[in-house]
């Protein structure tokens, strides 16, 4: 259990770094991944854990779309959903480990 | 540590807290707030042996000398002075059927800060002093006032000065439902959130007396004694409900609404383990 | 409503300690508002201590000086009961006085 | 005469006179709020130039036209490290005889001289203020006594907010 779930944390840690290299994106490439990212920002609102910077990252996505700059839209979006993701894991995460840190 | 790579902090955190973790040894526990408080109280006090029980009330200021003598220079003439003043004001203003907010509370709101938060039978659920002056307001036909600062901080300090030296004295009553919202407040102070994945705990409970970023941390333990406060960063007065939300925007979390329902359960769990420590508000921080 | 100056004045033996504390913005004219706007300078330039209608202190201030100022020095002749008078003027042409007793 | 331009106290008549004809030209309305002459008076003198100055040496010289010489007998009290740079606790006082002005400077602030004091017959040689202060900087206190100028210097840390308090 802890280890796949380190290995996660690996996942996250590295997918920060790198950014998939990628040809220039589409309106639709930039509109998949803003419908992705604005779902896992739903989900972490309803876990009352959105992360500040999922939140603006998916309001730069939208600006730069509608600058009409696919690629950072995109590249934006795409980022605002691992942010997601993270706050996501984080909140699951730490539904028990919350403990661990308590006074006793 | 002025600007963390933003994907990179969060899994990086993660990672070593995850892999930090002892197994899992956290059988069932059934509550109890007295041992909680014990625990709690002495974990400051064998943190910090040379601070005066007490003396937790004043935060940061017990912890650092060079803090200490710019607080006491504050406190000479301190600039949450005009704020007690409006808080009076507003206390005896007659509302638009006559009434005042003093005749909300008991004793006409004077001395009765320590009481604050606690469960209300009626409408199950914690009752923070700044909800009950809301509270008051509507059911008079008034208009609440912001959560946040202004009138709700003149307010509560003026209520919290009128009761300096009071202990804290909350209670959880015999109620599964009260035992409940304590056990909510605390799960919130101590689960990690934000980008920058920091619970409560982790700035005011591992690291109290540290600087971050050359600010020195306030311990956990006295931190809403000292409600509301006039903070030097915010150049003006502010409530429990702008510490809590400031604290999880702080940590790159998007805040809850002032006066959620985990706000006032952070409240009354907060409150309660500083049992025994006087109320100090108003008061000065950097 | 309520004085923008409060005014703490202690005789002992020969001497007054005068503290005053004032109720103001001190806009410094480098900060912007949540809009990105610029807001505009607002500050005191002036505050008179008087004692028996003569000025015992003047302070000039520019907008370095922080919000809600804060002010104390101290003068000899003042007795417990004598009037100081304290008045501050700032570049908006705004000004506010108030008359305290020694205590 | 540059040398004592707030040398003219006690206030005579003739500079109270002087004093509201200046606040006429400059537009001041302290006159129309009641101000007493005597406070007319002192409006005059506000020193408004020494107040844009950018340099340290620009706005002692506005202020004073001379310079000033290192002094231990200048007490100048500030923190190391600020808790806040909205809120700088400073205090200058002097051992110094025939003191009638304090002057506070903060180096690294866009205009650098935060305010001027002007110590009256009876004033004692000492003040404390609150300042704001940009980033860290040197603070001068410069002091004048017997028609000369005395300074006092040092640095505080000014550190930007975050998690804390």
């Amino acid at each position: 259990m802890s280890r796949s779930i380190s290995a996660l944390a690996v996942a996250l840690l590295l997918g920060g770094f790198v950014m998939p290299a990628h040809a220039a994106s589409t309106e639709a490439d930039y509109k998949a991944a803003y419908a992705a990212a604005e779902s896992a920002n739903a989900e972490a609102g309803k876990l009352r854990n959105q992360w500040t910077t999922a939140v603006s990252a998916l309001k730069a996505s939208k600006a730069a779309a509608e600058a009409g700059d696919f690629d950072k839209a995109t590249a934006e979006a795409k980022k605002s959903e691992q942010l997601s993701k993270a706050a996501i894991f984080q909140t699951n995460e730490q539904k028990e480990n919350w403990k661990l840190m308590e006074i006793r | 540590m002025r600007r963390f790579s933003g994907l990179a902090m969060a899994g990086l955190a993660i990672a070593v807290a995850v892999l930090s973790a002892p197994p899992a040894a956290m059988a069932a526990d059934t509550p109890n707030p007295p041992a909680d408080l014990k625990a709690f109280q002495k974990f400051f006090k064998d943190k910090f042996p040379k601070v005066k029980f007490e003396d937790f009330v004043n935060g940061p200021y017990s912890m650092d000398e060079g803090l200490y003598k710019q607080w006491k220079e504050k406190e000479e003439f301190p600039p949450y002075e005009f704020a007690l003043d409006l808080g009076k004001e507003l206390m005896a203003k007659p509302f638009k059927n006559g009434k005042t907010l003093a005749d909300c509370f008991p004793n006409k709101g004077i001395g009765i800060r320590q009481d604050y938060p606690h469960f209300d039978a009626k409408q199950g659920k914690v009752i923070t002093l700044e909800l009950a002056v809301n509270q008051c307001l509507e059911a008079n036909g008034e208009q609440p006032y912001s959560y946040v600062k202004d009138e709700m901080a003149a307010v509560t300090a003026y209520m919290a000065y009128t009761s300096r030296g009071k202990v804290f004295d909350v209670k959880i009553p015999d109620d599964p439902r009260a035992l409940a919202a304590y056990e909510n407040g605390k799960r919130y102070f101590y689960t990690r959130r934000g980008q920058l994945n920091f619970s409560c705990a982790t700035c005011h409970v591992q690291s109290p007396g540290e600087r971050i970023r050359a600010e020195v941390l306030a311990p956990a333990l006295g931190i809403l004694n000292a409600m509301p406060i006039y903070r030097s960063e915010w150049s003006g007065m502010g409530t429990t409900s702008r510490r809590f939300t400031s604290c999880n925007s702080q940590v790159r979390g998007v805040p809850l609404k002032p006066q959620d329902e985990e706000y006032r359960d952070l409240e009354y769990y907060l409150s309660y383990v500083s049992n025994g420590l006087p109320i100090s508000g108003p008061g000065a921080r950097p | 409503m309520a004085s923008t100056i409060r005014v703490r004045a202690t005789a002992s033996g020969d001497s007054t300690e005068v503290q005053a504390l004032i109720q103001h913005p001190m806009d410094s004219g480098f900060v912007k508002n949540a809009k990105g706007e610029l807001i505009p300078p607002h500050y005191i330039q002036q505050v008179v201590i008087e004692h028996g209608g003569k000025p015992v202190f003047i302070a000039d201030w520019g907008p370095a000086v922080s919000k809600d100022p804060y002010l104390k020095f101290a003068f000899k002749g003042g007795k417990k009961g004598d009037d100081l008078k304290v008045s501050w003027t700032d570049n908006k042409g705004a000004s506010d006085t108030l008359t305290a007793k020694i205590q | 005469m540059k040398s004592s331009i707030w040398n003219d106290a006690p206030v005579s008549r003739r500079s109270v006179l002087q004093g509201i004809a200046a606040v006429a030209v400059v537009g001041f309305t302290g006159i129309r709020f009641g101000m007493s002459e005597a406070l007319a008076a002192a409006n005059d003198k506000y020193p408004e130039d020494a107040f844009k100055q950018k340099s340290e040496a620009d706005a002692i010289k506005s202020l004073y036209g001379k310079t000033a010489e290192k002094s231990d007998k200048v007490k100048l009290d500030a923190p190391e490290i600020a808790e806040n740079g909205a809120v700088v606790p400073v205090a200058v006082s002097s051992s110094l005889t025939d003191v009638t002005s304090i002057a506070i400077l903060v180096t690294e602030n866009p205009n650098t001289l935060a305010a001027a004091y002007r110590i009256l017959p009876g004033a004692a040689p000492s003040v404390s203020n609150r300042l704001k202060m940009a980033k860290t900087s040197n603070v001068i206190a410069v002091v004048e006594a017997g028609g000369k100028l005395y300074s006092a210097t040092k640095e505080v840390k000014v550190t930007v907010g975050g998690c804390g308090g």
